[in-house]
């Protein structure tokens, strides 16, 4: 082998160049890049088609399509790198709101009631992992299962309808979902937490080798199991925690909120970052744009004013096609990073 | 033998290890030690119960019946990290990479370094000192950077062991770690293990199908045979011809057994 | 079938009147975009509602967008009625499932100058009217007919999707009548599945374990019909049955009543409740917000044996079988 | 090691035992016992508590429950083995008959209208394969893409509404699921082919080979690309027959039927009978039970009256319970073929 | 040279073969030999490019740039299938193995057995002919029905042997087929692969880090170095100890490369 070997300081500071181009540089480097420029090329396309689109009216509500998803994505980034699903975060999101409920009545401040009711959140979590884990049921039927419990027990709760947040008009509601703009700004700050935690610390590097080789990771002494459950909590705490911030967003705790499609999309969010299911690989900030994409999409179709019936077509047909121009684009962005 | 706290005198000693898995009998009766500053040659045939013997010394595998003595203390170690919280540092057959971390994060997966007291990881130094072992095991790859999917089997092997050998454990299990290596890496591999033994205090059990490298670097050779240790020497009053001989015996003999039991 | 539900491109080739440019004698208007945010957009019972959207659009040359949620979800409605807002709609109806969720929304809508209607379903707030039939209200109703036809014993209720709020209201106001009559009934609500195969699985499941039944009931089209097509399959009015029927003009809905099978169907005119929401809009936007919009009730019929006999011999773009535009003639 | 050799041929035939004990032996020795003895646990249980469970009229009942997502199922085992998945299959489930519809409205014999609609519903597995394998684009996200323009044309061929089936009366239509329990026959047959397509055929280990170690597999000389395209098809097809069964069955040809939930049901049913969503293991015998456990679940707890909100609590609890049941049983199956 | 169709006497022939890796160049002009009857062992560095050389003439990898020969017939092969039906078998270094099938499926992948005509297998004859082959190895191993995930390196090594060796093909390329064999097998091995050759007309490469093994069995080696070769010798003309120093040489001089490179 004749190596040409590139210094292993290369990625960090290409040694010649201004900033901009280095930003360029930085980010054309990354693995998200493909998905990126996809999704800014539809955005532009939006914005072309229909001026309203580009609007702060508009980005608000491009936003309000976008948090959620990306909140939830984050955690099945992570439990889909270790080789896990969590079907249950959607209705982890619809239950928790009405948790919050509960200990509002009983008189608990908010915003020590959000605490609570996500760490309850991520006590469902908890038990989702356990399960798993220790008992050696497939993450696929433990969360199945708890996503039906959970659907019942929140119908219940509620007595099948939505309840008005009790303290709308708070400081907390506001900070919780109702600002504008609050919703992605949380959601921000969690993905560059994740991504942190995912990137550079030693949970994230446990986390690809729980998912990468399983057996591997236990020979080399990585407890697989904790942190398998830790990552079913983070998940749930979360998606119980998104489903807050929509709650009060929406002045509406709405037990039919979130559920499967909000987890479908979620994890599909995931995948059209980069996520495998196989586990082992995966990245936050793709997770994300992925919640990005699917957000510009649903919003650009419907302020074009495309009806229901067909607005499924435009979406299939733009997921498909912006998914081969992103493998396309990643392949060139590879070529490009020989040369 | 050495002047530490063990009582006995033996980095590990096993009495009695069985172990099954369902249908098959991996190990009878395993009696084994290893004595401080030591390095032991564990030969066999495949699948003679080596690797399983390693897999229950640090903790991956539990033993069916059987006494362990670590330091002189008995413990039977609950899992690798246990393992390793007593010394004890391993190079698996299957070299337990994971494909999708780079090359840097695999050396390091379980010591990683931190930056100072924070959570984070110190991945520059971390990438620093991949290098230079991979350097001075004399393995050339162009990158540390690189995922290790697509590596070569030497260069692969190379980084399981630099996981272990750089490591300032006091035992070392090597489960054929010079099997993908190249003749030259195999020479400076067996370098620094006679290094690692020149300091002292450090044990090494290592097992290998190639005699000469066993002959070679090693005090003392068993062999373990139907679920036993049935031979135990010092490699002085032996040699490479001697355990080929034995090992071949052994075969004459099995291959009977097959034969009338077709 | 270009013109089914698209957005609104009929209004090029609907374009009838002659007077001021515009439709009829009205001056010629800009091809106002009416948006309907919807909790159910691909059910069925909506499909005349989206004809009579359409045939208003076309009359008065203006566009619409029919858009919301697939599932019930109050976020995504949400969504869709800021993005109609964003997109610069002239004018919004949606069916307002949850009390509160929509006042933003539709105050922001109000102070931008975009009417708000509500239509199908309705809550206490700003918005200018309401067309539609009261969700609670006919499932109270449908409890006290359900009273009258069985007088006690154990009756099936079946719910397509529990909680979702265009049928939940209708269970629980059947289940309020039935509790306020104090008649010796034991109602059962049961959830029947999201799709016409599990509807029929899950009301056949349910009478075999029941079949001292003295009525079923569905407050969806599909479990409607479901009901129906078991009580004829088992023929469980030669055992207990004393009542069944249910909602919605489904094809096969009117034919069991027809045949006596199901004693009434809930018919709501989901196609005024399209046809009127544009027409509205439209003068509220031609007369400047003179022409307030009214409050409209599109009624609670009860389709019984005879009744349905005329929808089952016509086919109309008013029920949902067909979108062929004709004048219907009447069958007697 | 010490070898206590058993005899290959110990598993096809004991030498010393009645039929009877040796037909319970060989299914005890079956990876698929555990999920059989849970379902016939549960098939007790219902039969017990409610004398119409195990009536006539109720088993057909239950057949109706099962056969569309056992069918479902025995595609998605074929895919989830070798590595993919089809999140379409449910709306190819409602797509095909309206494909049926066409053909017969254009005078074509309902017999080779069926035929022909399952080859349109095949065609559609083709695409899902050739975007997927030739493209490169995560099978997630073909099939999600795909899922969603089938929807949407579905919708619009269909005018939004259920359509009556025009040959009610005909003997196709009896066959093609009107007469009682045709729609379960079909399903067992199908479900032996597969069950000798993938145990017994070259098929079969080259779609294990694809699932469990692609690079391998591409190394020893299996079509990886071919093998995953067909069993694409073969997902996509059957999908497309049971919907079309299941339209005759219910007199009505439904736009809304299958969906994203009975993909959903079907994959469980897949992963409830022990197959890996990672690929490379899984049987299709437990497809099918897995589907029947799901149709016992739901058949029972409707018989038995549950009330809509609570519904959902024990359907989860009770999959939650019988998976760990499940696993405790395999464990005690592996043991005590120890001995 | 024996008496066969090809033109030139060349079971493979390559003529300046080049493949990168992205960044890394494994191979840059490697023009190679491999005569009818022979067995060439192929000797090299960890990751110097010869398990990359015989991906190359497997099909699994394409070059870059050059030509290949098989039997004298300009030919690149397209896939392994191709390769297969050009009359070569292979063993490659990561033995590609599926962990979830049993072991007579996996020594039969890709040549299964059917019953007569039908396009089912035949299991039964597939079981006895596997038992039959590991027997003959000498690799004992308690049920050929048994799924290869937990078997033991070798057994699974011997698996992928038995995979390529029991074949009717006329080339075969063997990439360290013998690393996790133990002695005894290995011995065996190194038999059959005479014996395949005294049948005559069977070409072999073969990849081995073991130069005892390579003088042993083999008739000429090449060094594969700096993705060329740059030795190339028939065995009588050297030794294994030649063959060491050439490899340590390029050490000492690859070392200061290396040094002066920090
Ligand atoms: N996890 C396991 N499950 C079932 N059988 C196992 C497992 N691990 C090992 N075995 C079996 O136990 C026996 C001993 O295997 P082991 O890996 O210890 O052999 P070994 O001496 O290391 O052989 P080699 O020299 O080939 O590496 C083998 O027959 C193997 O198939
Ligand atoms: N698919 C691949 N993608 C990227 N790099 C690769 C790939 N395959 C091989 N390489 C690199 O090419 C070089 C040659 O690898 P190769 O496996 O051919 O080495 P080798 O001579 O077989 O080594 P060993 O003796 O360790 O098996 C190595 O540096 C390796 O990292
Ligand atoms: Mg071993
Ligand atoms: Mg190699």
């Amino acid at each position: 082998m004749t190596t040409t070997r590139e210094p292993d300081s290369a990625r960090a500071a290409p040694p010649t160049r201004a900033l901009g181009p280095r930003v360029v540089d930085v980010i054309f480097r990354r693995r998200e890049a493909s998905i990126l420029l996809v999704t800014l090329a539809l955005f532009v396309y939006f914005s072309s088609v229909n001026s309203a689109f580009f609007s702060e009216a508009n980005m608000r509500v491009l936003s309000h399509f976008t948090y959620p998803i990306a909140m939830i994505a984050l955690g099945q980034v992570m439990l889909l790198v270790c080789g896990q699903l969590d079907l249950s975060a959607g209705h982890v999101f619809a239950f928790t709101p009405f948790v919050l409920l509960f200990f509002i009545e009983a008189g608990v401040p908010t915003a020590i009631g959000v605490v609570l009711a996500v760490a309850a959140a991520s006590g469902v979590g908890l038990l989702n992992g356990l399960i798993t884990v220790k008992i050696g049921v497939h993450p696929f039927i433990t969360t199945l299962g708890m996503a039906f419990v959970l659907q019942g027990s929140t119908l219940i709760i509620a007595d099948g309808r939505p309840t008005t947040p009790p303290d709308l008009g708070s400081v907390e509601s506001e900070i919780f979902g109702r600002f504008p703009f609050v919703g992605i700004m949380w959601a921000v700050v969690l993905t560059a937490l994740m991504y942190v935690v995912l990137t550079n610390t030693r949970w994230g590097i446990y986390t690809f080798a729980t998912g990468g080789n399983p057996l591997g990771a236990r020979e080399a002494g990585v407890p697989i199991d904790r942190i398998k459950i830790g990552n079913f909590m983070m998940c749930s705490a979360l998606a119980g925690f998104a489903g807050t911030l929509e709650g009060y967003r929406i002045s509406s705790f709405d037990p039919l909120s979130g559920g499967f499609t909000t987890m479908f999309f979620a994890i599909s969010a995931a995948v059209i970052g980069g996520t495998a299911l196989a586990g082992g690989s995966g990245t936050i900030i793709g997770g994300f744009l992925g919640a990005l994409f699917i957000g510009v999409l649903r919003d650009g179709f419907t302020i074009e004013g495309i009806s229901s019936f067909q607005l499924f077509i435009y979406l299939g047909v733009a997921i498909i096609i912006s998914m081969v121009l992103n493998v396309w684009l990643s392949r060139l962005r590879r070529g490009a990073m020989l040369s | 033998m050495s002047t530490d706290q063990s009582v006995d005198g033996y980095a590990i000693r096993t009495e009695n290890i069985a172990k099954n898995f369902e249908a098959v009998v991996a190990l009878e009766d395993v009696s084994i030690e290893l004595q401080r500053g030591e390095v032991l040659g564990l030969i066999g045939d495949n699948g003679a119960g080596k690797s399983t013997l390693i897999k229950i010394l640090t903790g991956f595998h539990r033993p069916d019946s059987g006494r362990i003595f670590i330091n002189g203390e008995q413990v039977t170690p609950r899992s690798p990290s246990h393992a390793r919280s007593l010394g004890i540092e391993t190079v698996y057959q299957d070299l337990a990479l994971v494909n999708e971390l780079p090359v840097y994060m695999n050396m390091f997966l379980n010591k990683e370094l931190r930056r100072g007291r924070l959570p984070l990881l110190n991945k520059r130094k971390m990438k620093q000192m991949a290098r230079e072992h991979l350097d001075d095991m004399g393995v050339q790859l162009s990158s540390v950077g690189t995922e290790v999917t697509f590596l070569s089997g030497g260069q692969r092997q190379a980084i399981a062991v630099a996981r272990a050998v750089y490591s300032d454990a006091s035992i070392f299990l090597l489960d054929e770690p010079l099997a993908a290596m190249g003749a030259k890496e195999s020479a400076i591999i067996l370098n620094l293990i006679r290094d690692l033994k020149r300091k002292g205090d450090v044990s090494m059990m290592l097992i290998a199908h190639n005699y000469t490298q066993v002959v070679d670097v090693c005090d003392r050779v068993c062999l373990l045979q139907h679920g036993q240790i049935t031979y135990n020497k010092p490699v002085g009053e032996t040699s490479v011809q001697e355990l080929t001989e034995l090992v071949a015996a052994e075969y004459r003999l099995g291959n009977n057994g097959n034969a009338s039991g077709k | 079938t270009g013109d089914d539900n698209g957005n609104g491109e009929a209004a090029d080739n609907g374009n009838g009147g002659n007077g001021g440019g515009g439709a009829g004698n009205f001056p010629e208007t800009p091809a106002w975009n009416f948006v309907f945010v919807n909790h159910v957009t691909t059910n069925p019972f909506f499909v005349p509602t989206q004809y009579g959207i359409e045939d208003a659009s076309a009359m008065l040359g203006t566009e619409f967008q029919w858009s919301g949620s697939e599932t019930s979800e109050i976020s995504e409605m949400v969504d869709a009625f800021d993005t109609a807002l964003a997109g610069g709609a002239d004018g919004i109806a949606v069916s307002l499932v949850d009390l509160e969720a929509f006042n933003g929304p539709i105050e922001r809508a109000l102070s931008e100058g975009v009417p708000v209607l509500s239509y199908n379903a309705d809550a206490q707030n700003q918005r200018l009217a309401y067309v539609g039939q009261d969700l609670y209200g006919s499932g109270y109703a449908m409890g006290q007919r359900i009273v009258e036809l069985v007088g006690d014993g154990k009756v099936g209720l079946f719910i397509a999707t529990p909680g979702q709020l265009n049928i939940q209201p209708r269970i629980d106001g059947a289940l309020d009548a039935i509790r306020d009559s104090g008649a010796d009934i034991d109602a059962q609500d049961i959830a029947s599945g999201a799709e016409l195969p599990d509807e029929v699985n899950a009301v056949e499941s349910w009478y075999l374990g029941n079949q001292d039944a003295t009525g079923m009931f569905a407050v969806d089209a599909g479990s409607t019909q479901a009901v129906g097509q078991i009580v004829e399959q088992q023929n469980a009015r030669d055992n207990n049955l004393r009542g069944a029927g249910g909602y919605d003009l489904l094809e096969e809905t009117v034919r069991l009543v027809s045949d006596g099978v199901l004693d009434f169907t809930i018919d709501q005119q989901p196609y005024l409740q399209g046809f009127l929401p544009v027409l509205y809009l439209y003068l509220y936007k031609l007369s400047g917000g003179v022409a307030t919009p009214p409050e409209t009730n599109t009624g609670l019929v009860f389709l019984d044996q005879d009744s349905a006999q005329l929808f089952l011999e016509t086919e109309s773009r008013f029920e949902g079988d067909s979108e062929e535009q004709k004048i219907v003639e009447p069958v007697n």
